[in-house]
């Protein structure tokens, strides 16, 4: 059989787990092959172990039928494996061609970099794959779908005709997603061949041959994407039953809870990106905002909860002025916010998961009394939410830092909505989670609007946006273009309006 | 599992410590000095009598402030390389306030401790201010801070507090921390009470850093400034009081100099190395106040035990330098001592 | 014979107390040790002639150290008060402390054990159990005035303080009034680098002074001065012609001062600490222990003194002049300023 | 005015030469991750080094003696870095711990030898370097006079040094690899750079330019070696690293600056404006000066993002 690579009956352990516990994964040349498993399912750890980040305790790689050890990253190098990480494994302050020529420069006969013609080399190797990237760009300056760009070409660049993609679409828009599948698919008609993990099961579908799945570190087994379907996909990860339509009843709003008129917010380079914005929501319904990355999004939020100074306009909650106040006032006057940046403004990755859990609300009773800390009811406080959220951890002591990104969230989402805010903020809840953890995310949205608090969404995700929301705004350019109802508009139309179209039922294109 | 840690986390300074004495043996042994009266004449230094013991703890109560000076600032994710012109601003404010004030004890010698304190916070506040709200880096500035304080301090002296004199008077009895208790009971070492205030300020940094919401938003600014903004806690404000705190513990150092060791201040040709000292002291001591006092103990019993050596033992003092600085690079490579005590453990089973 | 100052009847007095502790015992069984300040027994400078003078005294009385004498380092201020303990816990019978900073100190020390004598070098101790030991830095810094004011050709001199303080104050009043006793026209320029460990500052302010005109700087600096003598080294190195100075302070630092075959030492103010150590030991092993009082050595002493190691610097002529001067002091023609109020005076009435 | 020149710019380079020489190690530690607050141990091994060397070998080596002395300094400057490097990359020791255990070990180590083997705290003077005129450069009119005239030939070779250590970091491989490691190791290692390599390489050069550093400072300006030769000029260098903003040419520069505002406090005194103001005031200007700098001109200086972290391979 030809296969380019195949990892049989891997495991690895750290230490107190095992997170690959014999898995096998058998890639055949110009396939590509989606790995499924449920956060913490052990993809990536298998994965860094193909890579030579890991050395397995049992097991045996083969590449192309000969049996190799892979200890490091150039060894995988050598043998044509190339990994596109989680994390992206980019230099920020450095351009795209040093990023891609790093370990591997093209020298002049004085010892010099060779800058120029390793520039040449990645413009060509970026017009033939389609990629259009700018190589002496920084990399601080370039879009996420650009960076990650970037790692494929690395690969490319050294060669590789294995290409791994750990999560590519996770912090992709869905423009950039398209761009993506069409990158791969170029890539597999150059003779490359490919592992993709994703949670995205409709992505599998859509491009993969084979997909092979992973539950809490075994191996479950290999399947033809052709004759499988999602359901089974999912049941198969999760081991259960899984539903994918939110269930929800309809919606009952009522009185207006945040009211933003006419803002603008700036950037810290000084431009507008929200402009003249305005936004109400109710108190028992959830709007979704669907938009394109970079359309002032974040600088809406950040203006609502008080991180970033709004330059013109006024936020009211609950008929309260609460514009440019500070992010302890906005919080103190009802608002809940889940940021979609976990490990830069969620959590204290160094404190425990229990003063995590009080984060905003330390200072205040019961878990102080005139600044003395009350440990005890703090880690009570803790315990419960860990219980009701589901929280996987060993206990309220572990760091933050020691858990998996879906029980961290977990754990953020339960101390935004135990708050119990009028108006809760969720920017891209589920992003990187696996579909049990999303199924459970939006359960939590909803029993929210149920209770009759107002629930404001930001994703990009256009499936979460049509089953979760119910009412859509569409940002636009730093402005709300339109108004949609998830039921009577469809992903395409929503696609041109986040684009800057005008179209509505109203009238025709532009 | 945890209980575990604890235990190592002990038993590492306590093989440092063995570790940098054997090294320091071996080089005794090669230098051509007898180790075992080199180590003597160290205890002697340290131990021999009352008169040791009271100037042994006298050495350490400074060390323990400069240490939780430099500790409290790294607790804030801040490096305070400034506790040394800290502890001279502190010194000449408490030896002011004594020179100047006319009150009784229960007023002057108060109000001279916190002139201390308050002096080296003041210190401290110029580094947290240009940190906190232009992000100039601390290391820069408190380094510099600390010779603006060696040269105003030098100038005060002569040109404020004495008519071009190179030392003040002493300061009244209502504002020395010296007892004639502790010193006859310690024949006349200069012992005074300033220990219990060192260690009333170990207290003190533990409690607000463990107990209350001060520490807990200082420590979270340390960890993530982000978060620390989201979770509403004023960045700039904890950056500042955590330098101003620190500083406080240094200034305290000072007066603890001023009011009970030497009861007055010179003019300084060079620095006191106090503050210097509280950087190893803390970091020995891993940035926790407990840890500091221990760690000042050690520093101090060896400090002072060197003294000891080259007339017990023709031994240079460098050579404490030398076994200090050894343990400090144990304690600090405890992963390896860790990774050998597991692998021990691992085997016995 | 012992310092000016000490006048014979007062000795007896106020020796009473020091007399019985040392009428008790044999000459022999006296003991003497001494407390270095921070500059540490081997400064090549006072604690190290201190340490000779002590060692000289052994040998005189066939003693070695450790037995009948001894001396305790101190790495640190803090460090005097345990060291006084230490030698007085060992039972010596007379602690010398070297230089000023110990001067709280052995106050503190003779308190408390007035069963012992003490002697403080370079400062006042008013105790009855301890003697201050002072030297006339002004005399020898006029003589080095004199000197330099006869060799210089720019008629511009340099001082290099260490720390601007009395102590100090009195070598760079008795040079400048030196100086212009021969010549009132030369100017002196007078920096304090504000330490004594700190020598690119003292190489950074003699480039300076140097690079002014100014061909002859005394220093009093401690290892600032190595500064100073780095450049004035250097200099003369580029130019051996150039007529390029240094006066050394409290020892012979001809030494310092050696460049090829030149030598910009041209000379130093050599503070004898060791006759004073020698003299004040003998004084208490006769039993005559000055306690109480402050003896000032002096030129009357050679106590003080104006090195002339260097021959072909200080030729016959400037020796001549010196040795005119110091006759003058010595007779009591001049008064020599010790601060800068004085100095004031000093200069109006030349 | 151009007498001013030069007699400030000549001492501004002698003065600055060892902060470079150090500086510049200190960037090249730093760059790799490794925070480096040792710069003052490594000064004072390279002092004590420098003047045993010459002490040893004056009479055999001659005039080449001063340059023999630094390059040995240099040797076992990057040879005592090496513990540095253990204790902070192999053993993921806190790297400040470190540093600051380098400090007191390099000066317990000298001043215990100096007494072993002289028998005394201090040692003898050695001749060191001289001042000599740059030929043919000393030649141009108006600049020849101030920049290359009666210069130690130290203070140029760290100024070459300086351009030489932009070359390596900014347009070599090895600099580019180095920078990468600091900022991102396990994308380094990712892309097969041995980040432990990188980060021993990079801390023993900035022992053999601390040693280099330390030696020059003790040849053109001490003479000899004692407990008070290096006193805080380590120090100085570091910030003359963080004031550089982490650059070869940005740390020469703060280095210079540092000369420069020391020289015109002495010189300051001397002219006549100034001479009123009490002389504190030039005394605390140049720290003061580099304050003012920092708060009005450089602001914030962003650290390598990996500086002071160990690497530790396969962790999160
Ligand atoms: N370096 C490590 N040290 C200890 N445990 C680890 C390490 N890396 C991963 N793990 C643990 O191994 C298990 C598998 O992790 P892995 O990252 O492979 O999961 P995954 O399937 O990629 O999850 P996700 O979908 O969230 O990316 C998890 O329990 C994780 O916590
Ligand atoms: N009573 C308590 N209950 C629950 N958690 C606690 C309690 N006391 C402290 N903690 C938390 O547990 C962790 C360890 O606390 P501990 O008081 O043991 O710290 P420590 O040993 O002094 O070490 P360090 O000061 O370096 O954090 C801290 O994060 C602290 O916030
Ligand atoms: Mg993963
Ligand atoms: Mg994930």
């Amino acid at each position: 059989m030809d296969y380019v690579i195949e990892m049989l009956n891997i495991r690895k352990e750290f230490p107190g787990i095992v997170a690959n516990d014999n898995i096998t994964v058998q890639l055949k040349k110009g396939e590509i092959h989606a790995l499924l498993g449920e956060n913490g399912a052990g993809k990536s750890t298998l994965m860094n172990v193909l890579f030579g980040l890991y050395q397995p305790e049992k097991g045996e790689i083969r590449v192309n039928g000969e049996k190799v050890e892979i200890s490091n990253p150039n060894i995988a190098n050598d043998l044509g494996i190339g990994m596109v990480h989680q994390h992206f494994m980019l230099v920020e302050p450095f351009t795209v061609t040093q990023n891609i020529i790093l370990g591997n420069e093209p020298k002049t006969k004085t010892g010099k970099i060779n800058i120029k013609k390793a520039e040449k080399e990645i413009q060509e190797l970026s017009d033939r794959y389609g990629l259009s990237v700018d190589p002496s760009a920084k990399i601080s300056d370039i879009s996420v779908g650009m960076q990650q760009r970037v790692e494929i070409l690395k690969t490319l660049y050294r060669g590789a005709e294995v290409l791994i993609f750990d999560e590519p679409t996770a912090v992709l828009t869905p423009q950039e997603i398209t761009e993506l599948i069409e990158i791969m698919r170029s890539l597999i008609k150059e003779g490359k061949s490919i592992i993709l993990i994703t949670h995205k099961l409709k992505e599998i579908m859509e491009v993969c041959d084979r997909c092979t799945v992973i539950r809490k570190g075994k191996g479950i087994g290999t399947v033809e994407v052709e004759e499988t379907n999602v359901d089974e996909l999912a049941s198969l990860m999760v081991g259960r039953e899984v539903s994918f339509k939110t269930d929800k009843k309809e919606a009952t709003p009522t009185e207006n809870v945040l009211k933003v008129k006419d803002l603008y917010v700036r950037d810290s380079r000084k431009v507008d990106l929200v402009k003249g914005l305005d936004l109400d929501i109710r108190a028992g319904e959830i709007v979704g905002i669907a938009g394109i990355d970079g359309n002032g999004q974040t600088e809406l939020i950040e203006a609502i909860t008080g991180l970033r100074k709004s330059h013109s306009g006024s936020i009211q909650l609950n008929n309260k002025d609460i514009t440019n106040l500070s992010p302890r006032k906005v919080t103190e006057s009802g608002v809940g916010h889940i940021p979609q940046d976990r490990h830069k403004y969620g959590l204290v990755l160094d404190y425990p998961i229990g003063e995590n859990i009080v984060l905003q609300t330390y200072y205040q009773k019961p878990y102080s009394k005139a600044t003395v800390l009350n440990y005890k009811e703090i880690y009570d406080k803790a315990e419960e939410l860990i219980e009701e959220y589901d929280v996987r951890t060993p206990s309220a002591q572990t760091l933050a830092r020691a858990l998996s990104g879906g029980n961290q969230q977990k754990a953020i989402i339960g101390r935004e909505v135990d708050r119990s805010p009028d108006l809760l903020i969720a920017a891209q809840p589920t992003r990187g989670l696996d579909v049990g953890a999303i199924e459970f995310i939006h359960k939590k949205l909803i029993e929210e609007r149920d209770k009759g608090k107002a629930v404001l969404l930001v994703s990009f995700e256009l499936d979460e946006i049509m089953d979760v929301s119910d009412r859509i705004a569409v940002m636009f350019d730093g402005k709300i273009v339109a108004y949609v109802k998830p039921e009577e508009t469809n992903e395409q139309e929503l696609g041109l309006l986040m684009a800057g179209s005008q179209l509505n039922k109203a009238g025709g294109s532009q | 599992m945890t209980s575990n840690n604890k235990f190592l986390s002990l038993l590492i300074p306590v093989i440092s410590v063995i570790l940098g004495l054997i090294a320091g043996a071996i080089i005794m042994l090669f230098s051509g000095y007898n180790p075992i009266d080199g180590y003597l004449a160290l205890w002697r230094g340290a131990f021999g009598d009352a008169f040791t013991i009271g100037e042994t703890i006298r050495r350490i109560t400074p060390l323990i402030l400069t240490g939780l000076a430099v500790a409290f600032a790294f607790r804030t994710g801040l490096f305070n390389i400034g506790a040394e012109g800290q502890v001279i601003v502190g010194w000449l404010a408490a030896v002011w306030v004594g020179l100047a004030v006319d009150a009784p004890m229960i007023i002057h010698l108060p109000l001279a401790v916190l002139a201390g304190g308050i002096a080296g916070g003041i210190w401290g506040f110029v580094p947290g201010l240009l940190k906190a709200k232009i992000g100039v880096h601390e290391v820069i500035v408190t380094i510099m801070m600390n010779y603006i304080a060696l040269f105003i301090t030098n100038e005060i002296i002569r040109s404020v507090l004495t008519d071009h004199a190179t030392k003040t008077d002493r300061i009244p009895e209502t504002a020395s921390l010296s007892s004639e208790w502790l010193q006859t009971l310690t024949f006349y070492s200069r012992l005074h009470y300033g220990i219990l205030i060192a260690l009333f300020a170990a207290a003190v940094m533990w409690f607000l850093i463990q107990r209350t919401t001060i520490g807990y938003e200082l420590k979270a600014v340390g960890f993530n400034q982000h978060a620390s903004k989201y979770a509403g806690m004023n960045v700039s404000k904890n950056i500042i009081l955590s330098m101003v705190i620190a500083g406080g513990f240094a200034g305290l150092a000072g007066a603890m100099e001023g009011l009970g060791t030497y009861g007055n201040i010179s003019v300084m040709s060079g620095f006191t190395n106090l503050g210097f000292d509280g950087i190893a002291v803390a970091l020995l001591g891993a940035n926790n106040a407990f840890g500091v006092v221990l760690a000042a103990i050690l520093f101090g019993v060896l400090k002072e035990g060197a003294g000891e050596m080259p007339t017990g033992a023709g031994v240079p003092t460098e050579l404490v330098d030398i076994i200090i600085a050894l343990i400090i690079f144990f304690v600090a490579s405890s992963y390896i001592i860790r990774w050998v005590i597991l692998r021990f453990k691992k085997e016995g089973k | 014979a012992c310092g000016g100052g000490a006048d014979d009847e007062d000795t007896n007095d106020e020796g009473s107390t020091g007399n019985d502790a040392t009428n008790e015992e044999e000459a022999e069984d006296f003991s003497a040790a001494m407390v270095t300040d921070v500059g540490g027994v081997d400064d090549k400078s006072f604690n190290q002639s201190a340490w000779e003078g002590l060692n000289a005294w052994g040998e005189e009385h066939g003693l070695s150290q450790g037995n009948g004498f001894d001396y305790a380092q101190s790495d640190d201020v803090s460090d005097y008060i345990p060291n006084l303990n230490r030698l007085i816990r060992d039972d010596y019978n007379l602690i010398f402390g070297i230089g000023f900073e110990l001067q709280e100190s052995i106050e503190e020390v003779a308190k408390q054990n007035s069963d012992k004598h003490f002697a403080l070098v370079d400062d006042v101790v008013e105790v009855p159990n301890a003697v201050s030991i002072l030297f006339k830095e002004h005399q020898g810094s006029f003589l080095a005035g004199v000197a330099a004011a006869q060799k210089t050709t720019t008629n511009k001199l340099g001082f290099v303080g260490g720390v601007d303080s009395p102590l100090i104050n009195k070598f760079e009043v008795g040079f400048i009034a030196g100086a212009k006793s021969v010549n009132p026209d030369i100017e002196v320029d007078v920096q304090y680098a504000e330490s004594f460990a700190d020598s690119s500052k003292g190489k950074m302010i003699a480039s300076d002074m140097y690079n002014d005109g100014v061909d002859i700087i005394y220093h009093a600096s401690g290892a600032t001065g190595n500064g100073v003598f780095n450049e004035a080294r250097d200099l003369k190195n580029s130019d051996p012609d150039r007529d390029i100075w240094v006066i050394g302070v409290d020892r012979d630092q001809y030494e310092e001062g050696e460049i090829g075959d030149h030598n910009v030492t041209l000379t130093s103010m050599v503070k004898r600490v060791d006759v004073a150590v020698q003299d004040v030991t003998n004084l208490a092993m006769n039993g005559d222990f000055p306690g109480g009082e402050t003896l000032e050595f002096g030129l009357e002493d050679n106590a003080i003194d104006i090195a002339t190691t260097n021959e072909d610097a200080m030729n016959q002529e400037i020796i001549d002049s010196v040795n005119e001067w110091e006759e003058k002091i010595l007779n009591g023609d001049v008064d020599i300023p010790k601060t800068h109020d004085e100095l004031d005076t000093f200069l109006e009435s030349l | 005015m151009i007498d001013a020149l030069q007699s400030i710019i000549p001492t501004v380079l002698f003065y600055s030469a060892p902060l470079i020489l150090t500086a510049l190690g200190g960037v090249f530690s730093e760059r790799s991750g490794v925070v480096n607050i040792g710069l003052e141990g490594l000064m004072v091994m390279g002092a004590f080094v420098g003047i045993v060397f010459s002490l040893t070998f004056e009479d055999v080596f001659g005039s080449m003696t001063p340059w023999l002395a630094i390059l040995a300094a240099a040797i076992v400057g990057g040879i005592f870095s090496v513990i540095h490097a253990v204790a902070s990359v192999s053993f993921n020791a806190n790297q400040v711990v470190s540093g600051v255990a380098i400090n007191m070990l390099a000066l317990g180590i000298g001043v215990y030898l100096t007494k072993q083997w002289y028998g005394k705290g201090q040692t003898d003077m050695v001749d060191g370097f001289f001042r000599t005129d740059i030929p043919i450069l000393s030649e141009i009119p108006l600049i020849g006079p101030i920049f290359f005239e009666r210069i130690y030939a130290t203070s140029y070779v760290a100024i070459i040094l300086a351009f030489i250590a932009w070359y390596i970091l900014y347009k070599t491989s090895f600099g580019l690899r180095l920078r990468a490691v600091g900022e991102h190791p396990m994308a380094a290692d990712t892309n097969g750079i041995n980040v432990y390599k990188m980060r021993y390489v990079a801390v023993i050069i900035s022992g053999v330019l601390g040693g280099l550093g330390g030696s020059v400072f003790a040849l053109t300006i001490v003479s000899n070696f004692s407990h008070s030769t290096i006193v805080g000029q380590g120090f100085m260098a570091l910030a003359a690293v963080i004031f550089g903003k982490w650059h070869p040419l940005g740390a020469m520069g703060a280095a210079l600056f540092f000369g420069l505002a020391q020289s015109l406090s002495i010189v300051g005194s001397g002219i006549p404006l100034l001479q009123d103001i009490p002389q504190v005031f030039l005394l605390i200007a140049p720290y003061v000066l580099t304050i003012l700098a920092l708060a009005g001109v450089i602001g914030r200086a962003d650290a390598p993002r990996a500086n002071g972290v160990p690497y530790i391979k396969g962790s999160r």
